[in-house]
């Protein structure tokens, strides 16, 4: 297990309508073995969670979301409006099955993008990385802009 | 107005909700077929029967798929409902509705209204099921009853631990008794609702204890408040002589904890977990499945499809799961027959864990604080609950021969013999796994023990 | 110019290929890779490897399917030939290539020329096969060897009587004896051709020990001519433990009349008779068969489509066709156990049957001149035959199982035990038909048992 | 059995290129059971063969060629210069598997009309109706003009 000097945190949570956990439960251990500080919000989480526990957790590096059920965009609809206020300014991480339907189309992550979404990971493997990568060039407020 | 004192439904569905009589009225026509006599009739025939999930959330688009389903031969339709709906977000499923219904991950039977469920009920000459995820179910109880619908699923465990964050069991199981009690009152007045339970749990690595230890609880409470007609899913782990055996074990538990006054159709889920993408070795799964359920005894199997790692099936694809499902149920597979000694040992496991999980909380007073306290305890357990309501300290891994077993058992209050077992067993699976990227140990068995089908993914 | 001692080839033909060293020499580079290498392999790993039958007319079109099937898995590859070429019509063949080639039933490989059959073999990085059914294959073996082809399927039998109405065996055989000959000389050279023998003869209702004496009777011949590499052929009956045992009784009988200087190869073709036309029935079939192969010890399955009913399948169903074989014969039903003491039953009176018919010709001096008089006298006999040079006066029957029974033995010189028994087990299967159509008796229990899974087309 | 006061005689066989011989049998089994005299002239049979064999038994009623390898149009492809000559005057019944491929469209058929192909069948329960059929409302010549 690797740690590390300063201890990094991030917050981790399933979208509003979304039940599915076992991914869930597998992201946080997979983070914790690479020395991170999980705030795991669980399934069924609103937005509006999201954004009190970064006020709570000011230190998080990213807030990562995963959607399974096809309703990530339903899910994450009120992003801009949070935004605007001010909350989560903090790179939103996205992971999943991210539209419904077998037949996947491009434009269903342009969409999710638009709404503000900051990335969109196919592979949890690429987490680690891009949090690392993120760090490296971090820009705290430039999200969500 | 929908009015039963047994039933304490929401004002404002209530109230754009038909009477009790005529709700009783139109189930007693008999609009749609009964699933108990589809039941029934696959008994006989020692033949399961297929039912697809299916639910989108356009009313046109639900008609049409259910009218497209039909000639594929299931026997039971469902009517699978969207996330929103199942939270009770029925504001949320609205207005989804109605900007744009092809983004609902099923259909919004209560936004839709009893009237429009009717209209499904007529469409096809199948009967339908509400399939869902609901917690507390009561108002889509109640506009399922006032549409016609003859078969619900769900119960207090098993519809809120893997389908929601924070919903004390107390309420879940309060909610459900409501609904079991009127399903009592019908039964006694000759209208038999079927209310299957959901021992798919998590679906993933569920040990068939836990699976029919769960719906046992469940069982033993619908029966208590008159239920008459359950049928009881348990999910395809992936080793064959476990799964018969828990098929089997259905009924002989049921029949040890329930009495013979309530009729009991064991249903196989196929493979509830991690599925392969690749459409042969999914086609190949579903086949499978079929042929367990067989095996097994089940009166029903829930199809899956081809499509299912990807996302929602379309409707081609669902009709080639029903048909690939009917024909691993079928005789053309007749000539399987399993080392009925390992079928034998399994079952008589299985029945012994069981009993260690349910008997002390059936010898409680209180049945619903029992479950509540057994859960609240880990006594009671679930792996990957989705809730926080049960702690999920069990570790489930595979065999060497594929089957699910307790690598750690938590607080489960299990005989020292069937901890030994487990160990053991779970044990012979580690030297199977090789390490899967960058994980290491427990983590890495983990996902292997998920991706058990799912591997299975080269050309 | 193509010249080798021991292989009349036409003089047209043979004018327009490469000389035998310039043959040689590019075989010896192994183009494509071997055939025996990949079988080989299968046999290492004790899982049977997939082939797909394919061929179309026209060259960039043939091409385009190999390319696009081999991506599904094939371990194999084949160039299927048209029927004018089979028939050694290679001018008709030609006519219709340079008219409408997507009217030619397979790929005309003598009216393509070598120089492009070279392109094929280039074209994949897996062995190809050329499979067709020519009573007299020499002009398309001589023109399959310059291309670099190192697997020939064809018998002097299994290629003479399902696949033509006039040609004596005598002839036949002759022109299989020099063809067995040349990959005699190439294989004392070390070049390995493989030959495949049809043991599916007319496909349809063919009993075990017919297939396998016909195939023993042709290795005999090609072993005495020095092959060294054989693929022997059985037809999948649908009775699996009588199919297992077939392809068990390969090695057997092999073993006992071959020897061990040559390496024998059991290959079972998925079921060759009429199809189901439902794709999931006929999907369930073919996954049917992979599992048969695989529990047989069949070192290659060759795949048939969910559109065999129909027609000639394009490349889509053939891949699915591909992957789906793979599936079955895969661990994930490595579950499937048989009755072992059913299987050795079914072995032990295979056994007997194929001696009975097969020693008396290996005990003649003149193997060929046996083996004609055999089919002339009816000592020798097949189903169905579309050679007026076989009797066709034994009739098969399923029993009561599915296995297939020889009603009547006609001719064949059979014991009294193996007709007693054949004739028990046959009226076993009288009680399961139910007359077809205004059909009656024989006529309607052929039928019946020709339709055994085609029957299964309902939704 | 049924019998019949005068025998009635067919012609049978498969086309030229074509060696599917189970269903020949049946066929010839099914007649001779319904009363017919069948010439049955087996597998791969070119069309001068069918009309030579109708030379030999002029009181033929039909000619019935079967084709299941997809080869039908090809290998009756000489019918319209064989009827030029005189020749297999006679109703010609088809039956099988009649054109290449699994998706088969009815310009398939036509094109076997064209050639001058009398009747196709789909199924072998039509064809002693249609030969009972043919024989009420016979004019012999009046084929393949
Ligand atoms: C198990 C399962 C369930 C279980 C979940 C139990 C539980 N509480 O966890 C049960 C049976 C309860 C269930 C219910 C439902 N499910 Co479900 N379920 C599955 C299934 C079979 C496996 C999911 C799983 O656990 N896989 C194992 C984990 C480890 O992998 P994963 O979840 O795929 O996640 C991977 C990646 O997506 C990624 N990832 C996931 N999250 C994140 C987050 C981040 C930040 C990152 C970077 C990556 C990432 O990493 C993971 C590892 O590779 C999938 C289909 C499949 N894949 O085979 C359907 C599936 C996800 N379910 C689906 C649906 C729709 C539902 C339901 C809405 C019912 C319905 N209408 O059919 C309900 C959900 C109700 C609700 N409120 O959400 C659909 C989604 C449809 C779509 N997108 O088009 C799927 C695809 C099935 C299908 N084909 O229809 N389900
Ligand atoms: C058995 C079989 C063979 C056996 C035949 C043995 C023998 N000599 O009889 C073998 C293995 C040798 C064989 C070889 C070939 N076959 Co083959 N064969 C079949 C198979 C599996 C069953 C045929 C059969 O006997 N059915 C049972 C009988 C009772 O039914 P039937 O033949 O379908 O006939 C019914 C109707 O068509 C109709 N009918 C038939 N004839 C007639 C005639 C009249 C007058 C009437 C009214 C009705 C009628 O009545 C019958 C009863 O309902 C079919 C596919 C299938 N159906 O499953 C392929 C099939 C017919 N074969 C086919 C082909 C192409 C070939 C080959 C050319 C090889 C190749 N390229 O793949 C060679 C033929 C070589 C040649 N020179 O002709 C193709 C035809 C393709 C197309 N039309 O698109 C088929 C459809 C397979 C496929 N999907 O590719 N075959």
């Amino acid at each position: 297990m690797i740690t590390f000097e300063t201890a990094r945190t991030v917050i981790l949570g399933v979208a509003a309508s979304d039940a599915h956990a076992v991914a869930n439960q597998l992201i946080d251990r997979h983070l914790r073995a690479h020395g991170f500080t999980v705030m795991n919000l669980g399934v069924c989480t609103p937005l509006t969670e999201f954004a009190d526990a970064l006020d709570d957790e000011p230190g998080a590096e990213a807030v990562l979301i995963g959607s399974l059920n096809g309703h990530a965009y339903e899910d994450l609809h009120d992003l801009p409006t949070l935004r605007g206020r001010g909350r989560l300014r903090r790179p939103v991480i996205l992971g999943g099955n991210l539209s419904l339907g077998a037949h996947k189309q491009s434009a269903d992550l342009d969409r999710l993008h638009r709404l503000g979404v900051d990335h969109i990971l196919q592979d949890v493997a690429a987490l680690v990385p891009l949090l690392d990568m993120l760090r490296t060039a971090r820009v705290p407020v430039a999200h969500g802009v | 107005m929908f009015e039963h004192a047994a039933l304490e439904v929401s004002p404002a569905v209530a109230a754009r909700l038909p009477g009790w009589r005529d709700v009783t009225a139109h189930l007693r026509s008999r609009p749609g077929g009964r699933v108990v006599d589809v039941l029934r009739s696959a008994e006989r025939a020692g033949q399961p029967v297929v039912q697809p999930r299916c639910g989108v959330g356009g009313h046109r688009e639900m008609l049409a798929l259910l009218r497209a389903l039909e000639p594929a031969g299931p026997a039971v339709l469902s009517v699978t409902i969207d996330s929103y709906t199942r939270l009770g977000q029925f504001a949320e499923a609205a207005r989804v509705l109605a900007e744009a219904p092809e983004r609902l991950n099923g259909y919004p039977l209560v936004a839709h209204g009893w009237q429009r469920g009717r209209e499904l009920v007529a469409a096809v000459g199948t009967p339908l099921e509400v399939r869902h995820g609901s917690p507390d179910g009561r108002d889509l109880f109640a506009t399922a009853l006032a549409a016609g619908f003859t078969s619900f699923e769900g119960g207090g465990i098993g519809y809120n631990l893997p389908y929601c964050k924070n919903v004390p069991l107390a309420d879940s199981l309060r909610a459900w008794r409501q609904i079991d009690a009127v399903c009592g009152v019908l039964a006694a007045d000759g209208v038999i609702v079927d209310r299957e339970l959901f021992g798919t749990l998590t679906a993933v690595l569920v040990p068939p204890s836990t699976s029919i230890a769960v719906t046992v609880l469940e069982a033993v409470s619908a029966a208590r408040e008159g239920v008459r007609c359950l049928s009881i899913a348990y999910p395809q782990g992936g080793e064959i002589h476990q799964d018969v055996a828990a098929l089997r074990a259905i009924r002989t538990l049921t029949a040890r904890y329930l009495g013979a006054h309530v009729e009991v159709f064991p249903v196989l889920h196929q493979f509830m977990g991690a599925f392969p993408a690749d459409p042969a070795w999914a086609s190949g799964l579903i086949l499978y499945g079929g042929l367990v359920a067989r095996l097994g005894g089940a009166a029903k199997v829930v199809s899956k499809t081809d499509q299912e790692a990807r996302g929602l099936p379309d409707a081609t694809a669902n009709r080639r799961g029903i048909r690939t499902a009917t024909v691993g149920a079928s005789s053309m597979f007749g000539f399987v027959e399993l080392d009925e000694s390992r079928v034998a040992e399994e079952l008589s496991w299985i029945e012994r864990e069981v009993a260690e999980l349910v008997e002390p909380v059936l010898g409680a007073g209180d049945l619903a604080a029992a479950i509540e306290e057994g859960f609240r305890s880990g006594r009671l357990d679930i792996p990957f609950s989705a809730s926080r309501h049960a702690r999920s300290s069990i570790i489930p891994r595979r065999d060497a021969a594929g089957a699910i077993r307790y690598a750690d058992s938590g607080g489960l209050p299990f005989s020292a013999a069937v901890r030994r077992r487990n160990a053991v067993l779970s044990d012979s699976g580690g030297a199977l796994r090789t390490a899967g990227g960058d994980e290491t140990g427990e983590m890495a068995a983990m996902v292997h023990d998920i991706s058990y089908f799912s591997r299975r993914d080269a050309a």
